[in-house]
């Protein structure tokens, strides 16, 4: 029997970049396939050749054997190929339910909208896929990851055979991915199929059958998960070994408290958060979605408003009204949200990774220094790994992870005393990522103090010195990393306040 | 200025009161025939207000004002069409009202104005063009800045200087028309004017706005008192123009004369008396040898 | 997945219907304001003028709050409308065309203007503000050359004018044109909030990428959004023919930006993907409600623009205000 | 990691100027065609006279181009210009100050005007074509009010058209301003290419929150970018005065989506982030050699604008085109 989609040889180049060259790939009936590769890779790109979105260069695609063209994504959909993009698209301007059924509204009579039914049946759908979500809630509100469920539930809707997910948990955290893989184990039958994408070894043997390794644009090799490695998988990846896992060294740091926050409410969720940071220290912060941390962050930045509470740093309260008062009085904060939030898209690799420093770059005549930008930018690029043809290429003809290696860069260069990470790692592959925990150690050691929100538990476990868990916007438990385990952060996490669960979520 | 309405305007119980809608209220001319509508509201002691439409030329702002102005009752209507037919419905529905309408400044095609207070543009623009014939001695080639391509009074201005052109001056050709009554456009067009036909001898403008365009052009061309140039209106520029030789001269109307004709007119009617179907208020030629004239400075604003 | 439970999100559910009262009672506020500064004010015959001073600028103001809520924006409104105009005159006097022919004629061409502007925008891909701002020129040259630069008169046709003027309420002069604004804005209002289009209208509007990603045709659509704002375009062209009683060649320009003003001052985002057609219609009677009121208080001329200004800013500053704080 | 062995990008680097190039080009081609066309046209006079006529809105669009590239738009700076103008009279002649005194005055007043708008779309938060709209009306009303609605004429100071006039070149007539429109294009270019104002505007108009995000004071540094714009404006007005020898008190409606369609056929995105100023420049130039050569060679005047807007939307298309292969 035919495999249920082929790959036959795929090429892709934008100018700069040779991003596929000749890839193969198969899918068979009934599995999840894994695929794999370092930031950069061209994972995204094949599945922008399969949607239809970009026509590659040299390459045949087959469905069931016989040979497939996407002429655009809504036929892609209709010969049974549901994407997930790496990046979200959806409409911030409407609610769950006009999202999931975009192009498929249900109609009285030709033009005319029948909101009811689509409600109805995303209430269903919701409902059969186990999503809190509400129907008419509008998109612009959710965090992230809901927006990221809202995406999979539309996935879904199609009556698809190939699934594809790239890197659908990014955004997610490990009860929110247990809920998404049970239903991929729902979706899949003898006559479907997935294609999963993600950066997260771990998941890989949950939930795949085989793995599929890109690097440089050309696949690698293809191993049953059942038996392989995570170590042999890796150095397929990056052509090299990489330690892996590790628990963290030394103690919890000593030093002075650099940044002291006292009380901190906010009118939506936030109620006493309290915590301090030391010299030295990388404090992480867990919790469930929704539990509060990127509005700890956003609270103590200004980006939001703040209801009560003081920021201290050095002991020196601080004034904060906006993020410019922050970044004055030493405190940077990386979003969580990339593409809205961290990187401009329309400006060079360059322009990007010293945003956040001009100043420094700008002599008193207010002329900026464009040869110590560059320079500057180079050292980033080469020490983050950024695969980029040059300093100058634009952010969004980056992939994903490369992105956020630009956004990383940004606050490395800015050289704040507190830097606030939120999911630092989202999207990053893992040599990368064990390049940036060096250098978040490296951080800590030159006497910086660095809060990490992390989505990603044994990320969290491995980075930090103590561990705030959070749930509904107040912290349940601050833990030595010695005392931390998987268990008992869940058991802080879950600690929901029944008073608080009906009121003070709202308005 | 008008405000002395602001209170009661058509109260009626003592002063009447009588509504201008103008073609525009910007412009040195319109504010020259309001000075002259409020002297006559002196002296005969009624109530003016005075209103045109934000941009000159703009029918439908017009006929808006126009609404508003018979809504609010008044004894008596001044009113200078843009458009003439297009006020027909407005017209007859202040004929229902039985409110008098006065014409003034051009034409109001309808016979609802008991009568009209307003230059002959066609005459006027004769006028100019028999000067403009002599100081270039009968022949040669001149140009046109018109102020505007569709209104009555570009259309007139334009058409009452070419028709005496055609019947009267047979050597002289008309070689480029173009229309614009913003000075700073109207420079650019008439340099332009100028490079394309370097033998020109002289540009009429017809307005106060293309007349000072035109005159900028010279300037700026280096032309000055080897160009003829004559123009419309008054206004400090073609006056000191005119005093220092670089314009020839240029037509007056006497727009003091049809701000107050036409509040006289108002008047009259509103007391029932009959009145002639038009009032002439005249127009001049004015250049170096006349502009001290009292006659004629009385009718200038600067 | 455990998530924290939280009440549903009224507030923001109500937000859409909140917003156009609010508007709504700014525009309670001007009125009483003037009712109180004037005796001439409130009065039928001022209202139904300030309606018919509203007629034009609101419907074209309805089409354009579907291309600007699809994140695009129309400048040839105001030309265009004197274009379709002329063409009225066109068909009926210069074709002798019967009224009926005349006026569809001169509406669909409306929908031709706005379908060159969606084609320009969604096949050649240019950028909205350009594209209807080549169109603006176009339409203002086409029409002087299409009319030899004359007025054209209805001669053929002494009715046409009732079109607007026909007083639908014998005895209480209340025109047939204020009746056809306010069917449109039904019309319109159905048609952006209960239909597909106005659904794509938003989706496209708050992110065309992923709304073609979606599968749906946007080229498609947003030819579709500009020719229905080309139609708006057409209607309003023929209401002020009819109601000037001639097909005037020349204005409409600044014709377009009042209409955009009534749009936002209605909440519509220029960003695309918010707004409402009832939040525009309260939009174009703030602007003739002031318009009319200062002068009926007798306002001197020149001081008008700067009020109707300060009221704009101050209008949509507490708008936003009361946004922020919904 | 390896890097995949990459040529160089020059294109990609090369991509900025290349673009500047080829709107030069369009720009040459215009040239050519009338110059053929009529052999008044390219004669150093009247090569002066396009220059001149290019100064006015070209120094408006220069100062326009930041506020675009910073993702606002500025819809106030035709009347905008007109008040500085007034102002300029009644520095120079109702208040007798120097000449350079009131021009400095009035330059200042030009950047008032801005930094108003800028707080009304930083701090306030205002749609930045709300507010400048806004901006628009009060400024053409005020300029009535100030002037009595009567120009202003530069009676104690017959020199100050020399500002514009003056000949640089003895003999070669060229004119000061033009100089001016010459020297401003330069330090527009040098403030939006070279300086952290630039930075900030583009990265404003790329992505304004995670702009914010990243430590940058943006409600400030909108406000400067205003203020800039408003300093240009201030520029044009003095400039505009010195020509007419008069501060005239009406006019600049239609003159601010003059200037801003030079700026977005010079290839500044208004979704803001990407632009330059020897775009804005080109786009100035082609707007204003199309408008002269249109009337040298006495093409009627009605179908002027038809073929303005033509040009427009062809080379802005054609303009895509190539931007979109390379
Ligand atoms: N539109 C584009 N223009 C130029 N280069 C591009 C474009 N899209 C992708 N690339 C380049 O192609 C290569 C492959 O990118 P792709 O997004 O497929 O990587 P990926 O494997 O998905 O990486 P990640 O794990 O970071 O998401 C990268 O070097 C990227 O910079
Ligand atoms: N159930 C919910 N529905 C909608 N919004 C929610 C819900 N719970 C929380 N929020 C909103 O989410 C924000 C708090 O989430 P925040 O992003 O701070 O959490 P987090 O711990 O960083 O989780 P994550 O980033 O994984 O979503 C608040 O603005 C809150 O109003
Ligand atoms: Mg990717
Ligand atoms: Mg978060």
């Amino acid at each position: 029997m035919a495999a249920l989609l082929r790959v036959s040889g795929a090429s892709k180049r934008f100018p700069g970049v040779q991003a596929l060259d000749g890839v193969d790939l198969e899918l068979r009936h009934g599995e999840v396939l894994a695929l794999v590769g370092e930031n950069g890779a061209g994972k995204s790109t094949l599945m922008k050749l399969l949607s239809g979105i970009d026509r590659p260069d040299e390459g045949e695609f087959f469905l069931d054997g016989s040979q497939y063209t996407p002429g655009n994504p809504r036929h892609a959909q209709e010969l049974g190929i549901s994407i997930i993009h790496q990046e979200l698209n959806l409409m911030p301007d409407l609610t769950v339910a006009q999202n999931i059924f975009i192009g498929r509204e249900p109609r009285v009579g030709g033009f005319v909208l029948s909101e009811r039914a689509l409600n109805r049946r995303t209430r269903e759908l919701l409902a059969r896929l186990g999503l809190p979500l509400e129907p008419t809630d509008l998109i612009g509100d959710l965090t992230v990851a809901r927006q990221q469920m809202v995406e999979i539930a539309k996935a879904l809707s199609f009556n698809a055979r190939v699934l594809v997910m790239d890197e659908p948990t990014a955004a997610l955290n490990e009860t929110e991915v247990d809920t998404l893989f049970g239903l991929i184990r729902r979706f899949v039958t003898p006559a479907t199929g997935v294609i999963y994408i993600s950066h997260r070894m771990h998941e890989l043997a949950q939930i795949t059958d085989r793995i599929t390794v890109l690097r440089d644009g050309r696949h690698v090799g293809t191993l049953d998960t059942a038996t392989s490695t995570v170590p042999e998988v890796i150095s397929l990846m990056v052509g090299r070994a990489i330690t892996g896992e590790q628990r963290p060294r030394a103690a919890a740091a000593t030093g002075d408290p650099v940044l002291s926050v006292r009380g901190l409410r906010t009118r939506a969720l936030l109620r006493d958060v309290s915590f301090e940071v030391r010299r030295g220290e990388i404090l992480g912060f867990a919790g469930l979605m929704g539990a509060g941390r990127t509005e700890v962050a956003r609270a103590i930045v200004g980006a939001d408003r703040k209801e009560g509470g003081t920021v201290a740093v050095h002991g020196r309260e601080v004034a904060i009204a906006g993020p410019a008062d922050a970044a004055r009085a030493g405190i940077g904060y990386l979003s969580e949200d990339r593409k809205r939030y961290g990187v401009l898209l329309g400006r060079s690799v360059r322009d990007n990774v010293v945003l956040a420093s001009m100043p420094r770059f700008t002599s008193p005549l207010g002329l900026v220094a464009d040869r110590l930008i560059g320079r500057t930018a180079t050292e980033y690029v080469d020490r983050l790994r950024i695969r980029t043809p040059s300093t100058g290429q634009l952010v969004q003809h980056l992939s994903g992870g490369n992105q956020q290696k630009t956004v990383v860069a940004k606050w490395l260069v800015r050289d704040c005393d507190v830097l606030i990470f939120d999911e630092p790692t989202r999207g990053i592959d893992v040599g990368a990522k064990d390049e940036i925990y060096a250098l978040l150690d490296e951080l800590a050691a030159a006497g910086k103090a660095i809060v990490m929100i992390s989505s990603e538990l044994p990320e969290v476990l491995r980075m930090s010195h103590r561990i705030a868990v959070m749930c509904q916007g107040r912290i349940t438990a601050i833990l030595d990393n010695t005392d931390a385990t998987q268990e008992n952060i869940m058991d802080y996490a879950t600690r929901f306040n029944a008073e608080a669960a009906e009121g003070t979520v709202t308005t | 200025a008008c405000s002395d309405a602001a209170d009661k305007p058509g109260g009626g119980d003592e002063k009447p009161y009588i509504a201008l809608i103008s073609k525009g209220f910007r412009h040195q001319f319109w504010q020259a025939v309001k000075a002259g509508a409020e002297q006559a509201a002196k002296e005969f002691n009624v109530t003016v207000t005075f209103e045109g439409a934000q941009e000159e030329g703009n029918v439908e702002q017009q006929i808006q004002l126009l609404q508003t102005v018979i809504d609010k009752k008044p004894d008596a209507i001044g009113f200078a069409a843009i458009d003439s037919q297009a006020a027909g419905p407005l017209m007859q529905q202040a004929k229902n009202d039985k409110i008098p309408v006065i014409a003034f400044d051009s034409g109001v095609d309808s016979d609802v104005p008991i009568t009209t207070a307003a230059t002959n543009n066609l005459a006027a623009a004769a006028e100019a063009a028999k000067h403009m014939a002599e100081k270039i001695g009968h022949e040669g080639k001149i140009a046109m800045v018109v102020h505007d391509q569709t209104s009555v009074t570009g259309v007139q201005r334009r058409d009452g200087f070419v028709d005496y052109m055609k019947k009267n001056e047979p050597k002289i050709q008309i070689v480029d028309t173009q229309y614009s009554g913003d000075p700073l456009k109207a420079t650019d067009l008439a340099k332009a004017i100028i490079t394309a036909n370097p033998d020109l001898k002289g540009i009429y403008g017809s307005n106060e706005g293309a007349a000072i365009g035109v005159l900028h052009a010279v300037q700026e061309r280096g032309l000055t008192g080897k160009m003829t140039v004559v123009g419309f209106d008054s206004g400090k520029d073609q006056i000191d123009a005119i005093k220092a030789g670089t314009m020839a001269g240029a037509i007056t109307q006497n727009p003091v004369g049809i701000g107050y004709e036409t509040v006289k007119a108002a008047v009259a009617a509103i007391k029932g008396e009959t009145l002639p179907k038009t009032v002439d208020t005249g127009f001049y030629w004015y250049d170096k040898a006349n502009i001290d004239d009292p006659k004629i400075s009385a009718v200038l604003y600067q | 997945m455990t998530s924290i439970p939280v009440k549903r999100p009224i507030a923001a559910r109500m937000r859409g219907s909140v917003q156009q009262v609010l508007a709504l009672a700014s525009l309670i506020a001007i009125l009483v304001f003037f009712s109180f500064a004037s005796p001439y004010f409130f009065t039928p015959s001022n209202l139904v003028g300030i309606l018919m001073a509203a007629t034009v600028t609101g419907i074209l103001a309805l089409g354009t709050t579907f291309v600007i809520v699809a994140g695009g924006i129309d400048l040839s409104i105001g030309t265009g409308m004197i274009l379709c105009g002329v063409m009225t005159g066109v068909f009926l006097t210069y074709w002798g065309w019967p009224v009926w022919a005349g006026v569809t004629g001169a509406i669909l061409f409306g929908g031709l203007i706005g379908f060159v502007n969606g084609f320009n925008v969604s096949v050649l891909g240019l950028p909205p503000f350009i594209a209807t701002l080549g169109m603006m020129l176009v339409a203002s040259g086409l029409s002087l050359v299409i009319s030899g630069t004359k007025p054209i008169y209805f001669k053929e046709h002494p009715d046409f004018q009732l079109l607007m003027n026909f007083s639908v309420i014998p005895g209480a002069r209340f025109p047939l044109g204020v009746l056809i604004f306010l069917t449109l804005t039904v019309v319109a209002g159905v048609v952006l909030g209960k239909t597909i289009v106005g659904r794509y209208a938003f989706s496209i509007g708050s992110n065309e990428a992923a709304t073609a990603l979606s599968g749906v045709n946007v080229v498609r659509w947003k030819l579709t959004i500009y020719t229905i704002a080309g139609l708006f375009v057409g209607i309003a062209g023929v209401l002020a023919a009819s109601r000037l009683s001639s097909a005037q060649p020349v204005g409409g320009m600044g014709l377009e930006l009042e209409a955009i003003a009534a749009v936002v001052i209605g909440g519509t985002s220029l960003q695309g993907g918010r707004g409402s057609i009832a939040g525009t219609v309260v939009g174009a009677l703030i602007v003739a409600v002031l318009t009319n009121g200062l002068r009926v208080t007798a306002v001197p001329q020149e001081w008008q623009s700067v009020v109707v200004g300060c009221v704009i800013l101050v209008a949509v500053y507490v708008d936003m205000l009361r946004r922020k704080r919904a």
